[in-house]
């Protein structure tokens, strides 16, 4: 273990299962050597495993998330790195058509994992800062991981990249250099399908993922000062979800709130604040509350994106209203 | 590997029985769904597909039924598929021709978005390559299908990484019901192929030697190294698109022209001109009737899939998975 | 008025709006005359208004979508046919990122309608019965409507063409010439946006549309006779949501179920249930309850896609516990 | 049109200038989120815009500032646009230089897909045929964009309608950090357009001149009903992609020789040769740096837009909406 960021772990990984693996290879725009990719979360592992294993496409994600298909069905473990998430929408088809059904249809295994560097709060506006894993998330067929902390980046990417299906692995463009700690190495796998309690507490539940883990953990210090006891559940994986954890914590707290920084129209907080409302009827004290984007294009200018996107304070707000109902 | 010409009237006359029985059946009442016809693509599909060695890789479309049976795929099997039945390919999950694939035959299912199986193809090819193994990847796609980005970007692809994979263009001159000068400004597929950087030959797609001899030369070629081909066969489709299409679009002139071109008269003419037997013939004809009233019987005979199996085998196996 | 189906509708609704507006124009794969369109709807509008204003595309979704957006952006109101509603994804840039987005950050109106012709119950397979609405509906900038009877496939075509913002309007295919009735004629828009009371009760609120709408007013007769007064809401359009309508109903009956035939998971049922589980928790007797598809592609065989989609059966089961709650 | 030399050295210049400023902003610290680079692409974006009528339509991308300065665009409204201000083109709501769209300029905003502008250009173009409009679309891809998919099925769809649609591609070899050859199979980018039907020309894009010749013929085409044109030029961009990038991956050498080619320079060289007296090119450089300078100071001294305003102008005007 050496000091490093989010963005290293990422890398770490890469490295690792390139290392263990040679069937995995990393394929994407501007991702070989030296350049090794927009965020240069590849330049390191360009460096060891050269052109060969780290391969610069074109700017064509239909057609080589279709390669990406072809070549994990015959056996390779491919790492793709769409440049930002908000192109993801660029090889839909790929994915959703291909890649999500080949197993279920005809029992063909796909074993990609798609690299997606995704939200915002970086004043990089509509087509920068996107959260798009709902959709993803809808289609049956593809298992999609969100990582928020360096051993969660580290360890969801063996996961994924052991796994023999495709999965998306959000990245967070705002943790990238941001979040810091010690990068881990050697082979830690933390598992898909399993969320992770950030934070005890008794009062209520805020369930999150991604960035909205450190707003959710930074509100749930703030309100500690004023005797409010948050539970922080991080879901780490997005699909399939770990409703055990969730339904777990809901059940100590009987107070929720589901906090994510994608549209919270038909998001996947609708999903779980809709399964707890369901199966936790009887031990909620009050009605599951969701914070989400608002239903517009994530908005460039500082006042707008902050308007737009939850935070340790709205986080803040809305557990104050949940506990005071 | 030279063509045997009874071989290939085996396959093709197999190819057009299956798909004579299926359409029987729909037309009896006994289909489930819609289905594709296969009628005149019969030199193509087959042709092509017995250019592979057994550890290559097809991915196939809508109208390469005889591909599947070339590489091993039972006619139960398909049969069983296309009724919806457990014992289908796809156990009842994929309709239609969609889905038939089986990787133990080297073939990648394929899924209704054309043209997907052109990527996939392409990707497999890249994955030979990268591993150094001398295996070919064979795809195909329809003149509709040729004007798409994914064709270009796949094309594109293949070039860049000299991947051995052959891509023949089924160019039936109609895509559904619109033809080809309607849909390409540029109607050269070969030509639009080479701007890609892929080269290109245009063949007769009805002439089972022809389709042979180009693609055979494109798969050795690939082997070698010599990177990817694009073969374009032209041909007609002699029935609607799909059991349930009228087909008034095609004009009776061309499908007359085009009837008297049928790629099993042709081959049957070649082969009454190398003075094979007629008994010879015939006995294969009468050989592929039993194979598809058996297949047909089994397929009907079939149970359906057991609804409790609806959300088995979402996942693929491996840890974590059972 | 003349007797004819649902499809009939749809087409009346064009002849209806191309005579009106000389700016509406029809796009797509193999609309023309004489052949019409894949389900024939276009074929009375190619015969009126030949080739100029009904045109045929090549099989190059992200393009000719591409192109309507420049269309519609000139002033024109193109009405897009995707052949199925699952090649909707083929065009998904062309729609999410560029048509969703350009009045929201620059003002640029894009009116078009996108006519997908969704669902399943026809043994089809994976591939042409998807419904992919909750895609379009978590997707900030688009409309999206779902009509379930002739008045309303009539109506709300209508206003979807009059409307400056584009709409994707999701056609049921089950309903196509199984659903007869008198066809609309002249000016009877259906507004974007307004709900309606399909079958009026006081035990429980169903909340559906499409041709679900059906399958829970046949379930809701059948449960008459067993006592119980089901009142069934039919949302018609998915963005923007009436709740006011739905909760009003809630707020009546204290007891509601969401169905769609849609994947359940992250669905559009999960952004209504989880918003009336929220704003009418006090008013409800029992947990909001969901049916909808399974997490799997949609399955051909029969008895597959029968297990994989909700009913009348299994409408008036969940309605029976949710009243024995 | 004419080309009046010192008209388009004017807008190149303002577009110089104006980039020079941008950057200068983010290099002390006062921009908002990242910017791309112009340098280089000057003679491109101005060259083709002047070719335009007032009722034409461009469908500018990352690289053709110049394009907005030319059809009325106020370095004012673009600096406040980049520096996310209540007072620039989108109100805050898009980034760097996307979103500067303005139908009562003609200009239509991009989207970061590429190379999305083209098919809304050729869209656009189609319906001023479509109403018999003497109108003409003008637009604009990288060399990366025109290996997309999307580059061949927009040149197919303008094909086919003979769409008044010119469709400038600035090869500047280079898309991001990936060298041309590393992207496409086959770098003759005219070669690929004309393989879809779409007639082609391969211009030097420094030179102005150049561009708006050929532009201009292709303009001039179109709106005679000729069809669409691609006209291919080749340029370097001599800065990093955008503001974050440290631009090592082209060689030195490379940027040497076209360092010595700078559009700017090249104009001005001509313009000397033609005897413009130099106090008439230094005057408009004062004009263009109090522009500029008044343009910055405004963008700086601009209101943030009020959070209020997020969720307000989501949907079109129109009935049922206010
Ligand atoms: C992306 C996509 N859009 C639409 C369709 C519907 N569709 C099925 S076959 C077909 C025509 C294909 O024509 P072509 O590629 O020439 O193949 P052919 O059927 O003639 O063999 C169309 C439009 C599809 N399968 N995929
Ligand atoms: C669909 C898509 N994928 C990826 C990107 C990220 N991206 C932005 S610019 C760029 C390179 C574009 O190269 P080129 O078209 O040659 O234009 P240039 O920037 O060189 O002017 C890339 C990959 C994008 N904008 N759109
Ligand atoms: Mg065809
Ligand atoms: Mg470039």
């Amino acid at each position: 273990m050496s000091d490093g960021t989010y963005l290293d772990a990422i890398s770490a990984a890469l490295l690792h299962e390139m290392d263990r693996d040679d069937r995995v290879l990393v394929m994407g725009e501007d991702v070989a050597g030296p350049f090794g990719g927009a965020f240069k979360v590849t330049k390191p592992v360009a460096e060891r495993f050269g052109e060969s294993r780290v391969r610069n496409m074109p700017m064509t994600e239909l057609g080589f998330i279709g390669a990406a298909n072809g070549m994990a069905l015959m056996g390779l473990r491919p790492v793709i790195e769409v440049q930002f998430a908000d192109f993801i929408s660029t090889g839909f088809d790929s994915i959703v058509q291909f890649a999500a059904t080949a197993h279920y249809r005809w029992g063909g295994a796909v074993p990609w994992v798609l690299r997606a560097p995704a939200d915002g709060n970086l004043r990089s506006g509509p087509f920068h800062s996107q959260n798009p894993e709902a959709w993803f998330v809808h289609t049956p067929g593809l298992k999609v991981v969100a990582p928020s902390t360096l051993a969660d980046a580290y360890g969801l990417l063996l996961s994924a990249i052991r796994d023999d299906n495709p999965v998306v692995y959000f990245e967070s463009k705002p943790l990238y250099r941001a979040l810091k700690g010690s990068v881990p190495g050697g082979d830690a796998p933390v598992p898909i399908g399993v969320a992770e309690i950030a934070r005890p507490g008794s009062h209520c539940t805020v369930v999150t993922y991604g960035a909205m883990r450190h707003e959710a953990t930074t509100a749930a210090a703030h309100l500690a000062t004023e005797g409010i006891d948050v539970e922080v559940v991080d879901l780490r994986t997005l699909k399939p979800l770990d409703l055990e954890t969730v339904t777990a914590s809901v059940r100590k707290t009987s107070r929720v709130l589901v906090v994510h920084a994608a549209n919270r129209l038909a998001g996947i907080g609708a999903e779980i604040a809709a399964t707890v409302a369901d199966v936790c009827f009887t031990d909620l004290d009050a009605p599951v509350k969701r914070l989400g984007g608002l239903d517009v294009p994530v908005p460039f200018s500082p006042p707008l994106e902050d308007a737009y996107r939850p935070s340790a304070a709205t986080i803040a707000d809305s557990c104050r209203e949940l506990c005071a109902w | 590997m030279e063509l045997d010409l009874l071989v290939a009237y085996r396959w093709m006359r197999l190819t057009r029985a299956v798909d004579d029985a299926i359409r029987n059946l729909w037309l009896t009442g006994q289909g489930v769904g819609g289905t594709f016809n296969q009628r005149g693509h019969e030199a193509i599909s087959v042709g092509a597909a017995l250019c592979l060695a057994g550890d290559d890789v097809v991915a196939p479309m809508h109208r390469d039924l005889g591909a599947y049976l070339v590489r091993g795929m039972s006619p139960r099997r398909l049969l069983a598929h296309q009724l919806g039945r457990a014992t289908g390919v796809s156990r009842g999950r994929d309709a239609n021709i969609h889905g038939c694939g089986d990787l133990s035959l080297g073939i990648i299912g394929f899924v209704s978005h054309l043209p997907q199986s052109l990527p996939v193809a392409v990707g497999a090819a890249m994955a030979f390559r990268h591993r150094g193994e001398p295996r070919v990847a064979l795809t195909f796609t329809g003149d509709g299908g040729s004007i798409t980005g994914l064709f270009t970007e796949s094309l594109n692809l293949a070039a860049l990484d000299r991947a051995p994979v052959v891509i023949v263009v089924e160019n039936n001159q109609y895509a559904y019901s619109t033809p080809i000068a309607e849909h390409s400004a540029n109607p050269d597929i070969a030509a639009r192929s080479r701007a890609m950087g892929v080269d290109a030959v245009d063949i007769d797609g009805n002439d089972v030697i022809a389709v042979h001899r180009a693609v055979q030369a494109a798969v050795n070629r690939a082997r070698d190294g010599g990177g990817p081909t694009v073969v374009v066969a032209e041909t007609m489709r002699m029935l609607g698109h799909a059991i349930h299409d009228g087909f008034e679009y095609v004009p009776d002139a061309l499908l007359e022209r085009w009837h008297e071109r049928d790629p099993l008269t042709l081959l049957e003419n070649r082969l009454a001109a190398a003075e094979t037997e007629t008994d010879r013939i015939r006995a294969i004809d009468d050989e592929v009737g039993v194979v598809v009233d058996d297949a047909v019987a089994f397929a009907r005979d079939s149970p359906w899939p057991d609804p409790g199996e609806v959300t088995a085998r979402v996942w693929a196996t491996g840890p974590g998975h059972e």
